[in-house]
């Protein structure tokens, strides 16, 4: 459940790269990593709840694109909001969101789940497709980039892409460390005992259904933080924001990435972006390309390119719900039934 | 469909490798492409290759490039290379994909899109900083040539408010006094449907009830009965792709197709005729353009795509070809220097298309068309031309500080 | 709303329904069955549509195209089974949703390959090209109403083959308890390719038929495919029955949140759903 | 008559057509081991499930220390003193052992909604955990993850858990399934040191066990109390005899 040392050592090399990386990447390789970085924080809150508290959410693009869609609704056309204003609001609101849905959503499991927390997106995503006050499906735009400081006085002026690309830096590092806390935290052993048991976790004395609630309401929370961070690095948010293509997107990244750590998906996120960003000028056929990856990722590397990344380490990852079921002729099987329902 | 330029990729793996530590940042030299005049013309192009609308935007590249390569495969003398990118229809990846046209592949033309929304987000990326000249081949939406209109965005297609609007008329003088509008609830529908009934109701008539299906729902029958209970004079339509298919031949199935005339802007029959068969036949349109147009642009356009192609060529490869024809005029006027950007914009600003197959246009203060549009008819599978429904017709570019 | 135009919407309503049920059936089998979440369930429709479209470019009939179709499609849902599905029925949902997720991207660049990206339409058979008056102004096609026959067919057909043949019986203890099937000697794994191509063939057959009147374009699966998992999670995972209830309520709602409610109809199907499971998590006939 | 800590007034539980368990009134004396025994399918287990909150019960109620019971959740009935081991293995595959007892630990904390503060720094936590493991006598396997150790020693993490958490009640669904004679000793020694000061509801086969820990035993056939009474009296017990004793002995 900790972080082990050859991680931990070829994580900070990876951030000090993206530290230096804006001194010598072109004005495209740095708008594009900003935009995969805030890709990265997406896909780590859905890891929490894909891969700590096994959730599968299939509608967190709903969280994503929310957010934009109120910092588009709070931003008047002619001049910036505040930071400290704008920020709460839309993190607020994507909260808000994941709280209700949550509600709804953490009764189901299995399949069930899977398919709520899709309606509810889809349910968002029709919403803002058909508000033309909010520009329909063409979406909408963010005039002025959300305001830094005090008074008259500006901190950090995030209508500069170098300032946005350290700014969405941070904030990943910010991210990864507060869930590295959190999963540490009793909160976090509890969500990963309901992964891997859920009435186990129950009969123990832990009320389930809250700590999967909260669970949701945080990854919500962070997901609406990416798609604030998109929605000011981009300056436009769109019904598109939040179509299931989109969450099904970002389900790729954890996956691929390798779920149950927290740097998997941010590897998923480069990695998958930057296959498209390579691949898309070589053919006009690039899904086919990532079909073929994905499915390839899917049938040989269960534990994504993190548990590639462990094997070479030689250790077992931290999570695994595959293998290490418990030996023996009694050994329970804690993974979802075939039919999906898990032990009530 | 793109040529990937060595020069770029290396750049990135440069970019890669020292921050990664690998390389020692003085090995790094950054690359500024030295343009000569000898160095060929970047056009990118970012237009649906996949999906629904797929169809669009190899119409628009073909016709492109066909255009060019008419006129020896050159713009002001230099060579050109094309960098197209599959838009996916999807917004969000939009400023990544035009930031990589503008900013790494750092082309001199953009040529794009077909999905306004698109169009919003690469005229955010490209308005505030002056370049390169964006030349819009479909997205028809009002407010790029309008509130979003920039010195820089032009468009060789039609606004939304362009083929619609005279086609209220048409409904009036055919003697139809009600009508029923029925469109995607998108702003394509919105746009058009709003400027025909402006017409319509401009002409005595009165939409009695203004129908938005849910985008992209191809599910009509529940509309289709309560048209038919409504029983209006006629029906004003707009959808397109397999919608515009499936509508019209549930229209005809459901019986309304000769009690309640349905007319609409073109695209409702334009390039889709073929697959609606009987359905479409007689159903009036507005369009920029119409097949058997009577000119030897339109002859030789339509001759030349289909042996090139192996395909009919429709009104988005007639938007395509009028775009490389634009480019190629103003290209030609500034001798090959892409750096010359305001005279670029202003020959473009000025320019009239004579030889386009549509017949001549020429480029409104807005950067919109100001061009005929004709009144059609489907016979045989065939958008044939009945006559001119609006004479150079201009968009009110309603919100454009430059109109 | 007149009793006519409801009696109309309501026929409308049940019609959508029945085009539902055609597509979620499949869905239900391979999802009831096999417990495998099958996001190409919509690229499989779609091939069937290509399939036929392609085929009638040498027969004019379409019975006789879909009877050449099918097989193929049979053959195309063995080997996916076979070469990729089989491995994934251990492993939790995600990988199914992952997997059968680049299947539809795959089948989309094929189908683009193949076909290209123009639309298609196939001719309704001459024999069935009639309409019912309605009223006046609005008729009603025969073709529509000989889906809602086939529709009913298959729904009669599907309840046979689960409940009263030694197939359905060996599927049935397949999905109820893998291990003891197997210790009674039924070939599980057979028993799965099966049913995961029966599936695919039902869903390419929706494709097929619906062809006269959806037309045949790019994208099309990925219309039909949310709106079938919708129907087949609201009537309860697996079970026939709910698929065709589902699919009902669906196409009801649908119909009527159109009519009733314009500004909210797209939403109306979710929350249809939303409120279903709030009340019944595992489905209106899902097995708790 | 001691005031009983845990009663059961006609609770029943039927599954469609099957009664599992019939109309069962018993009263459960704090500080006595209890156990229920009976032929396989007699109730037993789903009886503790409903004690536990595991199963809501069709009918009936469930009284603890005088508080109607009957319909809280499991975690709530965990949380207010009755812990249950369950007779498959249940715990959770990829902690070790000590991280097991952990979560049993923890769950005794007020809530567990912190978010900051590391679990490892929770003093009291670890020490409970500790003594759960020292207890059930896993502290020799402490870090090993559970595929690592042998079955009967899941069998005493599954009991070190229940132990972590500190339950008044122990509801234990066959604690001696599955061990071997040596393991099935100490555990029986556990279950003596736990009778000292805590009450044990015990379900179990292997009669010399039974009667070597209980005080109280009953005797469950088709999901009804047959007989409730010392070791003695239902050793010779006649319809006891002839009902389980005498056919079904063999169980163990």
């Amino acid at each position: 459940m900790s972080l082990k040392a050859p991680v931990t050592f070829f994580l900070l090399i990876a951030v000090a790269g993206l530290a230096v990386f804006p001194h010598f990447s072109d004005e495209f390789y740095l708008e594009f990593f900003t935009h995969l970085m805030v890709m990265g924080i997406f896909a780590m809150s859905l890891d929490l709840l894909i891969g700590y508290t096994g959730l599968v959410s299939f509608g967190h693009a709903a969280f994503f694109g929310l957010a934009g869609y109120l910092l588009a609704i709070v931003t008047p056309q002619d001049e910036a909001v505040a930071l400290w204003l704008s920020l709460p609001v839309c993190l607020g609101g994507a909260a808000l969101a994941a709280l209700v849905i949550g509600w709804f959503s953490v009764r189901t499991s299995g399949i069930y789940f899977i398919m709520i927390t899709l309606a509810f997106a889809q349910m968002l995503f029709y919403y803002f497709n058909e508000n033309e006050a909010l520009g329909g499906s063409d979406g909408i735009f963010i005039f002025s980039k959300p305001f830094v400081g005090f008074g008259d006085w500006q901190i950090i002026d995030l209508a500069n892409p170098t300032t946005v690309y350290y700014f969405v830096l941070a904030s990943l590092v910010a991210c990864y460390l507060l869930l590295t806390v959190m999963l540490r935290a009793p909160f976090g052993q509890v969500i990963q005992a309901i992964r891997a048991n859920e009435h186990r976790t129950r009969a123990l004395g832990y009320d389930t259904q809250r700590y999967k609630l909260v669970a949701f309401v945080i990854a919500g929370t962070m997901a609406g933080f990416a798609g604030y961070l998109e929605a000011v690095s981009t300056g436009i948010v769109s019904p598109g924001h939040l179509h299931w293509h989109n969450s099904g997107l970002v389900m790729m990244h954890v996956i691929l990435g390798g779920m149950g750590t927290l740097y998997g998906p941010i590897l998923g996120a480069f990695i998958l972006g930057l296959l498209h960003d390579q691949v898309q000028e070589v053919t006009e056929h690039w899904h086919l390309v990532q079909g073929v990856f994905v499915i390839f990722v899917v049938l040989f590397l269960p534990r994504g390119i993190a548990g590639l990344v462990g094997r070479l380490f030689g250790r077992p990852p931290d999570l695994d719900l595959e293998e290490n079921r418990v030996a023996g002729e009694d050994g329970n099987k804690v993974d979802a039934e075939p039919n999906g329902e898990r032990t009530k | 469909m793109t040529k990937k330029s060595e020069s770029s990729r290396r750049h990135f793996i440069a970019g890669v490798a020292a921050t990664a530590g690998l390389a020692a940042a003085g090995s790094f030299v950054p690359t500024r492409f030295a343009i000569g005049v000898a160095a060929p013309v970047k056009v990118g192009i970012l237009l649906p290759y996949s999906g629904t609308y797929a169809m669009l935007g190899n119409s628009i590249t073909n016709a492109l490039k066909m255009r060019i390569d008419q006129a020896g495969g050159k713009l002001g003398g230099r060579a050109v290379e094309y960098v197209a990118l599959d838009s996916e229809m999807s917004v969000p990846k939009a400023p990544t994909n035009t930031n990589k046209l503008i900013k790494k592949e750092k082309v001199d033309f953009l040529v794009g899109p077909v999905h306004s929304g698109i169009a919003a987000a690469m005229a955010k990326i490209v308005g505030p900083r002056n370049a390169p000249i964006m030349i819009v081949p479909n997205a028809g939406h009002n407010g790029i040539t309008g509130s979003l209109c920039a010195p820089n965005i032009f468009r060789t297609s039609f606004s939304n408010w362009q083929p619609a609007f005279p086609g209220g008329k048409v409904m009036a003088d055919d003697g139809h006094k009600t009508c029923v509008t029925i469109a995607w609830k998108y702003g394509a529908g919105i746009q058009m449907m709003a400027a025909g009934k402006e017409n319509f109701e401009k002409h005595g008539g009165k939409v009695v009830k203004d129908i938005q299906v849910p985008f992209p729902k191809v599910e009509f029958q529940a509309f289709l009965s309560e048209i038919a209970s409504i029983k209006p004079d006629a029906v004003f339509s707009f959808f397109s792709g397999g919608g515009a298919v499936k509508f019209v031949k549930d229209y005809a199935a459901a019986g309304l197709k000769d009690s309640i005339p349905l007319y609409g802007p073109g695209f409702l029959t334009e390039g889709v005729s073929k697959a609606q068969g009987a359905a479409a036949e007689g159903i009036k349109t507005t369009l920029h353009y119409a097949a058997n147009l009577d000119s030897d642009a339109n002859r030789k356009f339509r001759a030349d795509y289909e042996k090139a192609y192996g395909a009919s060529a429709n009104v988005f490869s007639v938007q395509g070809f009028d775009t490389g024809s634009l480019l190629l005029q103003a290209m030609a006027a500034v001798g090959g220097d892409t750096g010359a950007t305001k005279d670029l914009i202003s020959v473009m600003e000025g320019a009239t298309i004579v030889d386009s197959p549509r017949g001549a246009w020429k480029m409104s203060k807005a950067h919109n068309p100001i061009q005929d549009i004709y009144l059609r008819q489907v016979k045989s599978g065939e958008n044939l031309v009945l006559g001119v429904a609006a004479k150079n017709l201009e968009d009110p570019a309603t919100g454009c500080s430059m109109a | 709303m007149d009793l006519t135009t409801f009696l109309i919407q309501t026929l409308n309503g049940v019609q959508y329904g029945f085009l539902l049920f055609l597509v979620a059936s499949g869905l239900t089998l391979i999802f009831g069955i096999m417990g495998i979440i099958n996001l190409a369930h919509g690229a499989f429709y779609m091939l069937g549509a290509y399939i036929v479209y392609w085929l009638m470019g040498y027969t004019d009939n379409l019975l006789i195209a879909v009877l050449v179709g099918l097989p193929i499609m049979l053959a195309v849902g063995y080997l996916i089974e076979r070469f990729a599905i089989s491995y994934l029925y251990d492993r939790d949902h995600l990988y199914q949703v992952l997997l059968t997720y680049g299947l539809i991207l795959i089948f989309n660049e094929l189908q683009k390959i193949f076909w290209g990206t123009d639309f298609y339409s196939v001719p309704v058979p001459s024999v069935l090209g009639g309409s019912v008056t309605l009223t006046e102004t609005q008729v009603y096609p025969v073709y529509r109403l000989f889906i809602s026959l086939i529709c009913m067919t298959i729904a009669a057909g599907m309840y046979v083959l689960i409940g009263r043949t030694r197939l359905g019986m060996m599927i049935r203890a397949g999905a109820s308890n893998r291990e003891m099937a197997q210790v009674l000697g039924i070939n599980i794994g057979r028993v799965f390719a099966i049913v995961f191509s029966l599936g695919a063939a039902l869903a390419a057959f929706a494709g097929m038929v619906g062809a006269p009147i959806s037309s045949v374009y790019p994208g099309m699966g990925d219309q039909i495919l949310i709106i079938s998992f919708v129907v087949v999670v609201i009537g309860g995972i697996g079970s026939i029955k709910g698929a065709f209830v589902g699919a009902m309520l669906i196409g009801l709602a649908d119909t009527f949140g159109q009519v009733l409610l314009p500004d909210f109809a797209s939403v109306v199907v979710y929350a249809v759903m939303a409120l279903v499971l709030l009340w019944r998590p595992q489905g209106l006939f899902g097995k708790a | 008559m001691i005031e009983p800590i845990l009663t059961t007034r006609d609770l029943s539980k039927s599954f469609g057509g099957l009664v599992a368990v019939n109309n069962v009134t018993l009263d459960f004396a704090p500080g006595r081991v209890h156990a229920i025994i009976g032929p396989n399918g007699a109730g037993k287990t789903t009886l503790i499930n409903l004690l536990s909150g595991d199963l809501p019960p069709s009918g009936g109620s469930i009284t603890f220390k005088g508080r109607n019971i009957t319909r809280l959740p499991a975690f709530e009935i965990s949380r207010i003193g009755l812990g249950r081991s369950y007779q498959k293995t249940n715990i959770f595959p990829q902690f070790t052992c000590f991280q097991n007892c952990w979560l049993g630990a923890q769950s005794r904390l007020k809530t567990s909604m912190k978010f900051f503060r590391p679990a490892a720094a929770y003093a009291e936590v670890h020490a409970r955990a500790e003594r759960a493991l020292d207890l059930c006598g896993l502290t020799h396997r402490r870090d090993l993850p559970p595929a690592q150790i042998s079955h009967g020693e899941q069998r005493q993490l599954e009991i070190g858990m229940m132990l972590a958490t500190e339950p008044e009640v122990f509801l234990l669904d066959e604690p001696l399934a599955g061990m071997g004679p040596e393991e099935s000793e100490a555990v029986v020694r556990l279950l003596n040191d736990l009778a000292r000061d805590h009450t044990l509801i015990l379900i179990e086969h292997d009669m010399d066990a039974v009667f070597a820990v209980a005080d109280l035993l009953t005797v469950m056939v088709d999901g009804r109390v047959l007989a409730t009474g010392t070791p003695e009296e239902i050793r010779s017990n006649a319809e006891v005899q002839d009902a389980y004793l005498g056919s079904g002995e063999g169980q163990a």
